[in-house]
């Protein structure tokens, strides 16, 4: 159950025997494939979630920086996101294991929906703890929830956010595991989370990686992913760590053979106004965790954190809500120590501006996550080699207001003139 | 390895504050009170950000305490003020004890023990913890198979693991746990987190029969929150009752109302000694001890 | 350039040579796939647009209505909806043929966002015309075409709605058919946008014709489809036109024959709040054009129109936005006339009730549009045979704002209770 | 077919303005002043809820009249009222023709020619078209492809059907145009819609030149607002201007500043004045004048 010295299972005694349950579960149904549960698992994410999702090569940013760039669109799956590949597989899971009852925590509300929509699909009755500061900005996605039949349970302690709304889930599953699944929504959490969390992502790899192979004859030079607590990263890596050799090998393979050769796995997190930290505050500016946090034990595992000297859980901050996490996958953490994988990270402003650049460019509006990802190609594509694999891990419709408020703080030349909606009447987005 | 010792003689009432709640000064009021009420052990909370374990009134607690500015070595401090006799046990979760060694900034805080060291794990918040005088641990989110070095640390300087047994825990993992328990064992009710309720689970006595054989004494916890129940849970064979919440809720009420430290502290005093005798009665009603 | 005696070319001269330009381009590009056009299309709308869409069985729906019933879900093309596959061929034609500019109208701002989004994609400067009034309550729609790069201009004249879009655009092309595409966003308007509108669209119907195939071993008894002017609806019955036998024929085809046997077509229109018009101020309170328009000239094209006894085309209305248009395709009120495609109309209530509905069971928020084809599913189940496909030509999350507006002024015993939008603090959606 | 005449000794000049603007006893009045400025043809607007093929300020001018209660049967006592002497054309869009021989519900209405007729497409219009004394129609979203059914009634009952040739017209649709005109062609001076602008473009040099060889007087339009530009597109071979935005234009300003229509009426009347005598300026510049 660990990735190094990462991972275990840090919780309350109450939850272990529910955990042990579903190490056994995982290991039974995602692992081996009993009673035909990745069968069904990946034949509702084809009709359900429409999968695959394409491997677009992208013309204009290829021009642009001379490299060939392809999109591997998430944001086209059902929802808007890869989210849902977690929350159909674990929500079937549940079923296979006879609960009668889903709960799940959400941050800007993007698990959320995908817990509620899997849920709504599966028939099962389903509950979402959310912060009640989250409830409050994120309204579209309370929505969806709601209309997916799913309940809303605010979270009124702390700053009422994604990570109180993680222990409020945590506490419900205390009072509940009996007949109750907690669909953590990524790759955090106790074992067996992190590892079942990969491998429902892992899919997106697993056609990336043949994707590419036929699109381009050959392995990607660098796959680029953003990182928040991770889910898509590993997502969008999984399939490619063992592609570990010591050359790139965008060399193509007209023979036919298996493609073989080093593909780099470059997570980019959220450099959010800043990387220092304000101890005082408990404050850190950013939720560039793999870059600057260090070790320690939150939500039931050990990892990387952004934390203070005595170890409470500093504030992160980002203006990506989805990057917006203290914390960070276990696997993700021994990676970047393994030197496997690369973590990078991308302001705000460069964030912002490398949305802009894609909706204009490519006709693709990213969410805000995954708009740290293009932000670090646009400044180091000559690092990444010939052919690029970026994961675009959902869409942005969700971050409109955001990127308009956001952007009219800032002096960013791509940024449209949005003063038409000042001109004409009034009414919210 | 001494907190059994509190289980000696008759039952034993444990409560729980968090220390710092609602501010130091009257928090230090507020555990002496329930060391005057009769506690035997005081399990004294030391605040975590996350608190995943806890119902909505400890976390309450917690944000008070963060708030007026408690950490791990102003609870060290803490402990040194404290003006008691009774035997301390840290409550706390794992990362604020894995961390305090880990740590190459503490050097302007208060304490030295911690300078510079760094992946030590543990260590340097147990020799601190041993070094003002407290005995024991309770670490919610660190489950068994995780606690290896706390345990070796807590060996090294001869302070007590206690482990929480949930209803739900059964077989290969209560055999892990009694390996490494000491001092007592934390019988949780129920299922669900820490706060008080008016009924007495039946589930208890099924925990209780469970850890028969186990050789420290069985201290039950979650719910408790009058002596009635102290009563039939220690009646029910339970060596101590726990109790946190119900006294947690009466620094609550009294932080909210602005009553005097001195009004709280007699309510805390008062609740605790009624909990200490209804676990004195229960004592009685059983037909047959079976303590260790 | 005729459907029957629906059709032709009533623009004005300035636009003729543009549109026999057009359709001698639509000749070559489209029919002949000169250039390889429709193959590189096809590609674009794989690896852009995320096509093929799934063909989902609707497991709670079956159940409830003892009927096979399957989702076709263009809500998970890229953009939300069907509009791409229109968008994406014509914004590409206009590249083919050398143009320099894409204009657009838009109402709901649909066909706006999907062409902003295909004109970033293809590197084509954009313009689209807005009425302000559609401006002012589909604000995110106008987020997301000034992100993708578009200008938007705002219609002022007359209610500032869709049909005022249509005209300004219209007189815009006028002035500049000489560098300027006209993507007109349904089979409405001259010659030849009625086909090649279809043509583009008709991809949904060719997949769902050999997915029902691959599923369910024959064809299905009947496609329904939600019909505003009608490129959702004729693009889910094109292939299936000709499957026009004397009876049903959900019966399998175990031999691998190819299947034949007949495909009930029906069109469900808005009903609105009522099917009674009002002349005097002339109103008419549904957009049920197909089952009570009478014939007419309008926006190019000779076809059932909702208009007074003067000849003045009438304000519809819907609780959808994009179903809310006093005209049709050609091509449909022709196979109304010929008895090949059945009109029927859902007013609001009904619609509202399928959205929650679809959202609750099945776990897809349709668009408003698309919940007008499933409140008929609901009504008339019984007679729409053993197997239904159902066009879900879009997602809802455009009309959450209007849904629960909507949903709070009526007595739906399935809606959810919203209230914890208002128990917990402020913020726009 | 008698609009030619009014193309036959001088060049002439033809004003529209629409029906009803901004209300049906100013209009009479503004259609008059018109005449009396020398309109030797005036072109009526008959407005339409959905202009294709117009500007702005003929749009706003349709809007104006459109809320005054301006319909078609309105339209022909409105034709019927006017005290003029000189040909009268309608101008309007297809469906308002082709809807009014079709509705059953026409029988409240002032005039009873289209009575319950049904399916009888443009010939009822036309029929009343012509008893209340029009001569012709000019139809902006018609094109010579679709006028099969309206030059037959245009035939029947003595009208001429105006057609617009855009600059972009050419070849095969020339020819079919000219097999279907009469009265005058429109000549579109220039892309766009209608509108005064205030240059006057080359293309019009060369539309006239495409049609040189047609045999029915050639107007041109589109964007004429003075008299100079008059006097150029008529020196440059046009057989008659027509002018409608820079007349809309007066009336809408006089609309907004709630001028008397007395006031409005004259400035009609000295603008048309200014425009038609610029046109025989032009005719009489021209070295070699070349109308049939």
């Amino acid at each position: 159950p660990k990735f190094g010295e990462y991972g275990g299972q840090y919780v309350p005694e109450a939850l272990m025997p529910a955990i042990e349950e579903l190490a056994d579960a995982y290991g039974r149904y995602v692992l081996e494939n009993e009673d035909g549960f990745m069968d069904e698992f990946r034949e509702r994410l084809a009709d359900f979630g429409g999968r695959p999702t394409p491997l677009q090569y992208a013309e204009q940013l290829s021009a642009r920086y001379d490299t060939d760039v392809y999109l591997k669109r998430e944001d086209l799956l059902h929802g808007g996101a890869h989210k849902l590949n977690n929350a159909l597989g674990q929500v079937l899971l549940a079923k296979y294991m006879g609960k009668e009852r889903i709960i799940a925590e959400t941050g800007a509300g993007q698990h959320g929906t995908a817990t509620a929509m899997a849920a709504a699909h599966l028939d099962m009755p389903c509950e979402i703890y959310m912060g009640e500061t989250d409830i409050a900005r994120q309204r579209p996605n309370v929505f969806r929830m709601r209309i997916n039949g799913a309940e809303v349970n605010p979270v009124t302690v702390g700053r009422g956010t994604l990570k109180e709304a993680i222990s409020e889930t945590m506490r419900d599953w205390a009072t509940t595991v009996e007949n109750t699944h907690y669909v953590i929504g990524s790759i955090v959490g106790p074992h067996p989370f992190p590892k079942m969390v990969r491998d429902f992502q892992a899919v997106i790899s697993e056609e990336a990686r043949e994707q590419a192979i036929e699109k381009t004859g050959g392995l990607p030079d660098s796959v680029v992913a953003c990182a928040g607590g991770g889910s898509n990263t590993m997502g969008a890596f999984a399939e490619f760590v063992s592609d570990d050799g010591a050359e790139r090998s965008s060399a193509k393979n007209p023979s036919g053979d298996e493609p073989r050769g080093r593909v780099d796995l470059v997570a980019v997190e959220a450099g959010g106004s800043s990387l220092t930290v304000d101890e005082e505050k408990g404050v850190a500016p950013n939720s560039a965790t793999l870059s600057t946090g260090d070790e320690g034990v939150l939500h039931g595992a050990r990892t990387k954190l952004l934390q203070d000297s005595d170890g409470q859980i500093m504030e992160s901050h980002s203006v990506s809500a989805g990057l917006d996490y203290a914390g960070v996958g276990p696997e993700l953490a021994h990676l970047v120590d393994e030197g496997r994988v690369t973590p990078v990270n991308v302001d705000d402003d460069a964030a912002l501006e490398a949305f802009h650049r894609l909706s204009q460019d490519e006709g693709v509006i990213p969410a805000l996550e995954t708009a740290h990802a293009f932000g670090y190609l646009e400044e180091n594509h000559d690092e990444l080699g010939d052919t690029v694999v970026v994961n675009v891990s959902g869409r942005g419709d969700k971050d409109l207001e955001t990127v308009i408020e956001e952007t009219s703080k800032r002096d960013l030349d791509i940024a449209p003139d949005m003063s038409i909606l000042n001109r004409v009447g009034g009414g919210g987005i | 390895m001494g907190l059994e010792r509190a289980f000696a003689d008759e039952p034993a009432f444990v409560p729980y504050l968090a220390a710092g709640d609602p501010n130091y000064e009257d928090s230090l009021a507020y555990v002496e009170a329930l060391a005057e009420g009769g506690a035997d052990v005081i399990e004294l909370g030391l605040p975590f950000s996350e608190p995943i374990a806890e119902g909505k009134t400890i976390q309450d607690a917690i944000v008070r305490s963060l708030e007026s500015g408690m950490t791990p070595d102003r609870f060290f401090e803490f402990v040194e003020d404290l003006d008691v006799d009774v035997p301390l046990v840290c409550m706390t979760y794992y990362n604020l004890i894995y961390q305090y060694g880990d740590s190459e900034s503490r050097s302007d805080s208060g304490t030295a023990s911690g300078d510079t060291a760094s992946q030590e794990g543990p260590r340097p918040f147990v020799e601190k913890a041993a070094e003002v005088g407290i005995e024991g641990f309770v670490v919610p989110d660190l489950p068994a198979e995780e606690a290896g070095p706390l345990r070796e640390a807590c060996d090294e300087f001869g302070l007590d693991l206690v482990f929480i047994v949930a209803p739900t825990t059964r077989g290969d993992r209560l055999e892990r746990m009694m390996e490494q328990v000491s001092g007592y064992v934390y019988v949780q009710a129920r299922l669900g987190v820490t706060g008080a309720r008016d009924d007495v689970d039946d589930a208890t006595e099924a925990s209780l029969a469970r850890l028969s054989d186990w050789d420290v004494p069985k201290a039950v916890g979650f719910g408790i929150k009058t002596g009635e129940h102290a009563e039939e849970i220690v009646a029910a064979g339970a060596d101590g009752v726990i109790v946190g919440s119900a006294l947690v809720d009466i620094v609550a009420e009294g932080h909210e109302d602005g009553d005097s430290t001195e009004a709280v502290a007699d309510r805390l005093e008062s609740l605790a000694r009624e909990l200490k005798q209804g676990a004195v009665r229960g004592a009685q009603e059983r037909p047959q001890p079976e303590r260790t």
